[in-house]
């Protein structure tokens, strides 16, 4: 055990040697939220805590100065921030919060619909270059990690090197990339009030290329394919609970207005509908952010529900992009006497 | 089958006019410069395809006589355009001569200075596709 | 001449029609005696704009083999605008169940004014025949209301 | 759980002959909650509502349900016979077994079958049925009527008579609207101004008439009973209530060169001006892009002429805020633009006018001094043509697709007296059809024919040709004798279609009215309320609506003006309880049904709440009950289900479906 | 011992399947979860952890209780049946093995759950011991010998291509004796088998989170744990989702549902619930934890305090890692352990 300990000491100790000069974004934010924490700017400031593994940052708030320690922002802070912006706005004071370019649009979504307070949140824009999927990671059959190099911001690797107890291990960042950083919507931050931190362009694939491919589907196919991705579903509401666009106080799957309370599938109809229903409330809303993707436990594609919708506006009612502008209307609460009508969906075929 | 019904549902389709709509206000007649020349008059035409008598519409003189210069199209205020419906009858006893019209290509040769204009860009129009 | 009544497929068909125009029209093929199935049950709601997506569902998951929305024509509707969001809606949610693959003719939208008694009376034949032809929804239907 | 009472008619034998009454009652009462089921040859009739009346007392019902024919029928009877047996009637519901039913089907197996289930949707839905009260709202006694033409002046005029007071908002800067421009009126050829203007000095003298010109409507809020109405008062610069309206300033106005709005740009007027020598209030504005003092500092000779002192050029706009129980539209008509019209070649050639230009031109007010002549040279046209439709009943995007009603009319007066007062004159009328359906119309136009020797061609007008002479060459056929017609005319008059004033769109937005695809306003119903919009509290008057001649629109003025008194002779309204409600514990407070609100009946507020034992302040949706028309837009965009419909609730409609569906 | 080459393993699973209901770990849609066996499911023994544990196969996430079914305006109920055919569920680990031990102690004492215990009577569990044991694991801190899960009926290890069998119970016989023809005896099976156990042992060492210390955490420790202000902190990032709890061998909560299948009647059914969830425990009063703080506390306590107060000191967590693993904002019984140790150790 000794020598465990040893052994991870000095391989702790030689990957922050290895990343020291590359963590300057992470120790800029850590600096600038310290200084606004002391002028009285901020009163606690929202970020992501080091894991007790290389892969697991959490959420977390920052309020002292020695808090900082455990401060991280690296290629695992995947986690949206936004939605944490609703509780945090009901809390005295401003809160700091760090968003990366994608997490902006959810918080100006979430502005738009007033469950998030501006005034109450400080913005600090930082800078993204892809975030990780340990799942990915892990299916490439990469086990018993102990440390992971190559995560950092700055770090111009294009490769991840882990080490574990197998032996190390490396791979290409981007095959380790989330799915929705392939489709990045672009680096740039709808609002903040500053930012710290270059970015990275990561998009290179078509975000509706896995939407065509289903649409082209017989609807057999169609059919059995979401019926085993679905049937997966363990209805453990990870999805909707990190959606920031399903910010409802009581979803109706968990009152009793339509009787669809319902905590665990019985039959396989309730999941499309728990699904299809989702999709549907977050329709003209929903940032395409990927969380509901990311924390699925059982891996299901839920974004290809959000995508198809988000097709279909773009394609029916005009281009929009939830969460780029302030506008009040989204597209299912607007209307062009033109529209297309409801048939076109057999039309088309 | 050859029957008047299809021929006139077939003008209705290589026109994509509905006959119907015309109110009768006779403004293609008025607008027409070869309505002198005419036995079955532009505003006649719609009524000879609402009332499928495509017989003697491709008979007629007039079939012949439109150059083609659809004022009618552009005027009228129904969105009947006669023109087209002219157009369209030619096209009728063109595809029921079968093979012996003329390819588009051989349109260019048989030209001569004497050709009416309206006639060449009558011609164009219609081999445009 | 002993056709098997039984054995036939009769289709479950829910209409929702919004009581200013679809409803009326309804009331007016009746008046007609414009006749269509009586496969087809009529629900009335004040606007196309009320049915919510869930109802839909709810329908199929309750055995319905068809569901049919009708409202009045856009730019009639009595409330302005409520079929304008409603056809958004439907729009939407018709190509989500196509895109799960469920057959797209099992729902519609159709706008039927109050004068349009035969234009009820052919859809409800048009939609019955085509819900006939698809036969029995077996993938939304959920199965505990069938053996119950 | 309810008690609940079923009734089945039979209507006759309407019912009966196909739906097996006697055993829709034996299913109802298998049914869970149903204590009492009975049928009846006609349960509308006085002895069908006893019949109710006695249950509902006897079995203590809580709940209604009637197999009937539709509740667009009944359902108001049966909800009447309901609460006078002291039930709330909105717990009352009815399975539409006639018209839906037993009128369509012929097998008295499937009829029967369907009608239980029809029934049995109407009993899930009345489980869930609550008591509902309508609401009340107070009705603010003042009208407010917008637009000062005959229509308005009309309007206010009956309502002011019947004791109510009424503000007119005219844009312009005087009343009187189309109407004055014209100069004599079919079908007895009064002088337009000899029955207009003492119209317009009695709604100028009226007491309980307060009338805003030169204003415009800036923002209406409320709702029937209680808007609140913004009227922008543009600035005029001229002290309404010093001016005598001696006209001295007029004369004496350096500036001449704009043309005048009220001729249709045939003359000009000066930068102060009147639009007519009749206008009421008899005040001049200042046209501030035109008068040299706004423009260059430099000027003030009206200041300095005017005796009164009313000149002010510092005057801004100001914002005047009224409250009103009932609102009458009555924004009017103009003609439709003709440059689309190329072939009529009205933009090439002076001596091509439209009908309405020849009013200006007829009239001895008018930039002739009422004399007939070429606008190119003066000279008297010898030779008149008349197009009519022009942009009227068009199938394309050049005009409109509706007739316009008047001009076969007003043609016929044009060309009557024309060929009256010019003998000399010939006057050829191409039309498609002439409509005179009205009264002493078709008369009338026979007199152009047969008494004035109008010449009326059947055919359109293909083209209209300025030629090196001056004159006109008209091309157009003759249909009914097969030729083609080339005539060269004088003088080309171009019956041009009328479309709604442009600013009603504006307004019908801003009082959430609706308005159909050619911008007229949609009335309630076309045949039984065609002066009402169907936004409560709204009312139509005039050529808004569709077009109309002056008798019509006179008439539809009063019958607004009735309507609007109906309403403000009550001292309350009763409000339609089937509204949305917001639950407050669910709302997210997202602002998204507002969105979706055509009314405006949904605003939110900053609440404290108590969710089970967690207090917080949050924004909650809250609808105003007068204002919710209960359509339910709301409740499908919530995403909570928060926002809710009474009387068509998640759950009722819900237990429709699944009792069609069982 | 016996064994058998891990390529005749079909063969043992068909000849196991044709007798009775065989539950093994199944990949589907990119996923292992145990799931029944037939000719086309795709065998995944390779997985560590699959992603909900095996405890399904005892206490299912949802299944139906009695029906009442209506009858005009009379009202039937029938009872639904009890397990009552034999079945197998192969390849569970040491650690889910002793997840089943937690979940007896709640529902096979008075009262006694019924459709719990036909399902334990009926079901032989076939366990596979750990051949790679991932940084998430941390069985041991548990008691676990993840080399070696000697509390199934069956234990079985995977060696170079081969699995060796042991029968540990009089179950385990019994089906060792229907699937005899396949195995072959080995008496050499032993040593190779225990050299396998001493390598993952060693392997078990290496790994960062076997080594936790539970100091501080026992029964008595109630209303120190409970009013620690440390609560106020850890929960902030939970989302309140029931990852956890739905991938956890020992979670055992559960709510009873109603499902109103329209007119013909009404079936109630118990699922799986989550404390983490806001209507966890709702009463028509309210709810007894308010906030996400206290349900968040509930969870951990209830691993760490209550259970153990009530089972002779045993904790409800088995060290499985699924929690660690599958936590969408990354938080688990292992930080939140971590954080007391910190806090104690700074005191």
């Amino acid at each position: 055990m000794q020598e465990f300990v040893k052994a991870t000491s000095q391989a702790g100790a030689s990957s922050h040697l290895a990343t020291a000069g590359q963590r300057e974004s992470q120790t800029r934010v850590i600096n600038r939220a310290k200084e606004l924490l002391a002028d009285g700017t901020v009163a606690r400031v929202l970020g992501w805590k080091a894991g007790d593994l290389p892969y697991n940052p959490e959420p977390a708030y920052f309020e002292k100065e020695e808090d900082f320690a455990d401060f991280v922002y690296n290629g695992f802070c995947g986690a949206n921030l936004s939605k944490y912006m609703i509780e945090a706005s009901k809390l005295e004071g401003k809160t700091l919060v760090c968003l990366k370019p994608c997490d902006t649009y959810s918080f100006q979504e979430l502005m738009k619909e007033h469950r998030v307070d501006r005034d109450k949140a400080y913005i600090i824009g930082v800078g993204c270059k892809g975030k990780l999927d340990i799942e990915k990671i892990k299916a490439m059959g990469i086990k018993g990690i102990q440390s992971i190099s190559g995560a950092e911001l700055e770090d111009e690797a294009e490769t991840l090197t882990i080490q574990t107890i197998y032996g190390e291990k490396t791979c290409a960042y981007k095959d380790a990339m989330l799915e929705r950083c392939h489709v990045c919507k672009g680096k740039d931050h709808m609002i903040f009030d500053e930012i710290i931190g270059e970015s990275k362009e990561t998009k290179d694939a078509d975000r509706f290329t896995e939407v065509e491919k289903i649409e082209a589907m017989s609807p057999e196919e169609k059919f059995a394919f979401f019926q085993k991705e679905l049937s997966k579903c363990i209805r453990c509401n990870a999805c909707r609970n990190v959606c920031p666009a399903c910010s409802c106080r009581k979803c109706v799957f968990d009152s009793n207005k339509f009787d669809s309370a319902q905590k665990a599938n019985v039959d396989s109809f309730e999941e499309k509908m728990f699904h299809i229903i989702r999709a549907f409330h977050v329709a003209g809303r929903c940032t395409d952010c990927g969380e509901c993707s990311r924390v699925c436990p059982q891996g299901i594609p839920l974004h290809l529900f959000n995508r198809k919708f988000i097709k279909d506006i773009d394609e029916l009612y005009g281009e929009y992009q939830a969460g780029a502008d302030l506008e009040p209307r989204t597209p299912l609460t607007d209307y062009r006497f033109e529209d297309a009508e409801p048939g076109i969906v057999a039309e088309r075929g | 089958m050859k029957t008047e019904k299809n021929r006139a549902e077939l003008i209705k389709e290589i026109s994509g006019v509905n006959p119907l709509k015309c109110m009768k206000c006779g403004k293609c007649s008025a607008s027409c410069p070869s309505y002198n020349e005419m036995d079955i008059k532009p505003h006649q035409f719609v009524s000879y395809v609402i009332n499928e008598d495509i017989e003697s519409l491709v008979n007629s003189k007039s079939l012949w006589k439109c150059l083609s210069c659809f004022a009618c199209v552009e005027r009228c205020p129904r969105d009947v355009k006669p023109g087209k419906l002219i157009d369209a009858a030619r096209q009728i006893v063109v595809r029921e001569r079968d093979n012996t019209y003329l390819s588009p290509d051989e349109v260019p040769e048989l030209l001569d200075p004497e050709t009416p204009q309206q006639l060449l860009v009558s011609a164009f129009r219609r081999y445009r596709r | 001449m002993s056709i098997e009544k039984n054995e036939e497929f009769r289709p479950k068909i829910v209409a929702f029609c919004c009581n200013w125009c679809s409803y009326a029209g309804a009331d007016l093929a009746g008046s007609s005696r414009m006749s269509y199935s009586a496969d087809v049950k009529i629900i009335r709601v004040p606007c196309s704009c009320r049915v919510n997506p869930m109802f839909i569902l709810r329908a199929f998951e309750r055995g319905a083999d068809g569901v049919i929305m009708c409202g009045c024509h856009p730019g009639d509707c009595h409330y302005t605008s409520g079929n304008f969001y409603a056809r958004r809606r439907m729009t939407l949610l018709f190509s989500m169940l196509d895109y799960i693959g469920v057959e797209s003719g099992r729902t519609r939208v159709e706008w039927v004014s109050a004068a349009e008694g035969a234009k009820f009376s052919q859809t409800m034949h048009e939609f019955v025949d085509k819900i006939t032809s698809l036969g029995k929804n077996v993938r939304l239907e959920d199965l505990r209301c069938r053996n119950l | 759980m309810q008690r609940i009472g079923v009734f089945v008619c039979h209507c006759g034998t309407n019912i009966a002959a196909t739906v097996d009454v006697k055993k829709v009652v034996e299913m109802a009462q298998h049914e869970p909650g149903v204590v009492h089921a009975e049928d009846y040859a006609y349960m509308c009739s006085e002895a069908g509502q006893e019949l109710i009346h006695k249950a509902i007392k006897e079995k203590k019902l809580t709940g209604l349900v009637v197999c009937s024919c539709s509740p667009r029928m009944h359902e108001t009877t049966f909800r009447n016979a309901a609460e006078k047996a002291g039930l709330n009637p909105y717990m009352v519901e009815i399975a539409n077994i006639r018209e839906h039913c037993s009128w369509i089907h012929k097998d008295i197996g499937e009829a029967t079958e369907k009608a239980v289930i029809l029934m049995r949707a109407a009993i899930a839905k009345v489980n869930l049925d609550a008591p509902l009260k309508p609401g009340e709202s107070k009705v603010t006694k003042r009208a407010l009527v917008i637009g000062g033409g005959i229509a308005g002046i009309q309007t206010a005029l009956d309502i002011a008579e019947a004791g109510y007071p009424v503000d007119i908002v005219e844009k312009t800067p005087s009343i009187g609207g189309r109407m004055s421009q014209l100069d004599k009126t079919f079908p007895t050829l009064d002088c337009s101004s000899c029955i207009l203007t003492p119209k317009m000095g009695e709604v100028n003298a009226h007491p309980l008439i307060n009338i805003y010109t030169y204003s415009e409507v800036e923002s209406v809020a409320g709702f029937v009973g209680d808007f609140t109405v913004e009227i922008r008062k543009k600035a005029r610069s001229v002290d309404m209530d010093k001016c005598t309206g001696c006209g001295l300033c007029q004369e004496k106005c350096p500036s001449k060169k704009s043309l005048s709005e009220f001729n249709r740009g045939l003359s000009t007027r000066s930068a102060i001006y009147t639009p007519f020598a009749q206008a009421v209030p008899n005040v001049p504005v200042i046209d501030r892009e035109a008068c040299i003092k706004f423009k260059t500092g430099k000027c003030g000779i009206c200041s300095k002429v005017c005796q009164a002192g009313a000149i002010d050029y510092d005057q801004t706009d100001e914002i005047v805020t009224e409250k009103y129980g009932a609102i009458v539209v009555a924004t009017g008509f103009d003609m439709i633009k003709l440059d689309k019209y190329d072939e009529y070649a009205y933009s090439q050639s002076k001596d091509v006018i439209t009908s309405l230009e020849l009013e200006r031109i007829m009239n001895a007010a008018g930039p002739t001094g009422g004399h007939l002549e070429r606008l190119s040279d003066g000279k008297d046209p010898k030779e008149i043509v008349f197009i009519q439709c022009v942009g009227s009943r068009c199938a394309d995007d050049r005009g409109k697709s509706y007739c316009s009603k008047i001009c076969c009319m007003y043609t016929a007066k044009h060309a009557m007296l024309i060929r009256d007062k010019y003998p000399d004159t010939n006057v050829t009328v191409f039309y498609i059809d002439v409509r005179t359906p009205g009264k002493n119309f078709d008369e009338f136009y026979r007199r152009a024919v047969e008494d004035y020797g109008v010449n009326y061609i059947k055919g359109q007008v293909g083209k209209v040709i300025p030629q090196p002479n001056g004159k006109l060459l008209v091309q157009g056929a003759d249909l009914l004798d097969s030729k083609q017609i080339l005539k060269e005319a004088d003088m080309v008059v171009l019956a041009a279609a009328i479309e709604p004033n442009p600013d009603v769109r504006k307004i019908a937005t801003m009082l959430t009215a609706s308005i159909d695809t050619n911008n007229f306003l949609t009335e309630a119903h076309a045949k039984l309320r065609p002066v009402e919009s169907p936004t409560a509290g709204i009312f139509l008057s005039g050529v808004c609506q569709g077009p109309k001649d002056i008798p019509e629109t006179v008439s539809q003025a009063g019958a607004a003006a009735v309507k609007a008194i109906g309403l403000l002779a009550k001292d309350k309204l009763l409000t339609n309880p089937c509204t949305a409600h917001s639950d407050e514990l669910m709302c997210n407070g997202c602002s998204q049904c507002a969105n979706v609100c055509p009314y405006g009946a949904i605003t939110y507020e900053d609440r404290e709440v108590n969710d089970h034992g967690i207090r917080e302040r949050r924004r909650i949706a809250v609808v105003n009950d007068a204002l919710c028309q209960g359509c339910g837009a709301c409740t499908v965009t919530c995403p909570s289900g928060a926002m809710d419909l009474q009387g068509f609730s998640n759950r009722q409609i819900l237990a429709e479906v699944d009792a069609i569906c069982r | 011992m016996y064994k058998i080459a891990k390529e005749n393993l079909t063969a043992l699973f068909q000849k196991i399947a044709s007798e009775q209901e065989l539950y093994l770990p199944v990949k589907t849609a990119g996923q292992t979860n145990f799931g029944v066996w037939t000719e086309d499911a795709q065998v995944d023994l390779d997985t560590l952890k699959t992603v909900k544990s095996p405890k399904d196969a005892f206490f299912p996430q949802s299944e139906t209780l009695y029906t009442c079914i209506r009858d005009g305006k009379k009202l039937k109920i029938e009872p639904e049946a009890l397990k009552d055919q034999n079945f197998v569920v192969f390849g569970m680990r040491g650690c889910d093995v002793k997840g089943v031990e937690v979940l007896d102690r709640v529902f096979l004492v008075d009262p006694l759950d019924t459709f719990y215990a036909a399902r334990r009577d009926h079901g032989t569990i076939v366990a596979l011991a750990c051949h790679e044991p991932e940084e998430t694991c941390f069985c041991k801190v548990f008691g676990v010998d993840a080399a070696d899960p000697s509390a199934a009926d069956v234990a079985t290890w995977i060696i170079d291509g081969t699995l060796y069998w042991k029968a540990l119970t009089e179950k385990g016989e019994a089906l060792t004796e229907t699937v005899k023809d396949l195995l072959e005896e080995d008496n050499s099976a032993d040593e190779i088998v225990e050299k396998e156990k001493a390598s993952v042992r060693d392997i078990v060492e290496k790994l960062p989170y076997m080594h936790l210390s539970l100091e501080g955490w026992n029964g008595d420790v109630l209303m120190e744990k409970f009013e620690d202000p440390l609560w106020d902190e850890l929960y902030k990032p939970c989302l309140a989702c029931g990852t956890c709890t739905f991938v956890c061998p020992t979670c055992q909560c559960y709510d009873i549902k109603d499902y109103d299948a329209g007119r013909n009647g009404v079936q109630r059914y118990r699922c799986w619930d989550s404390c983490m969830y806001s209507d966890f425990t709702m009463m028509a009063h309210g709810n007894n934890r308010k906030s996400q703080k206290e349900r968040f506390r509930q969870r951990f306590m209830h691993k760490l305090v209550y259970y153990p107060a009530n089972n002779e000191g045993m904790y409800s967590c088995v060290g499985c890692g699924r929690c660690v693993e599958k936590c969408p904002a990354s938080l688990n019984i292992v930080k939140v352990i971590k954080a007391f140790q910190k806090q104690g150790g700074e005191q």
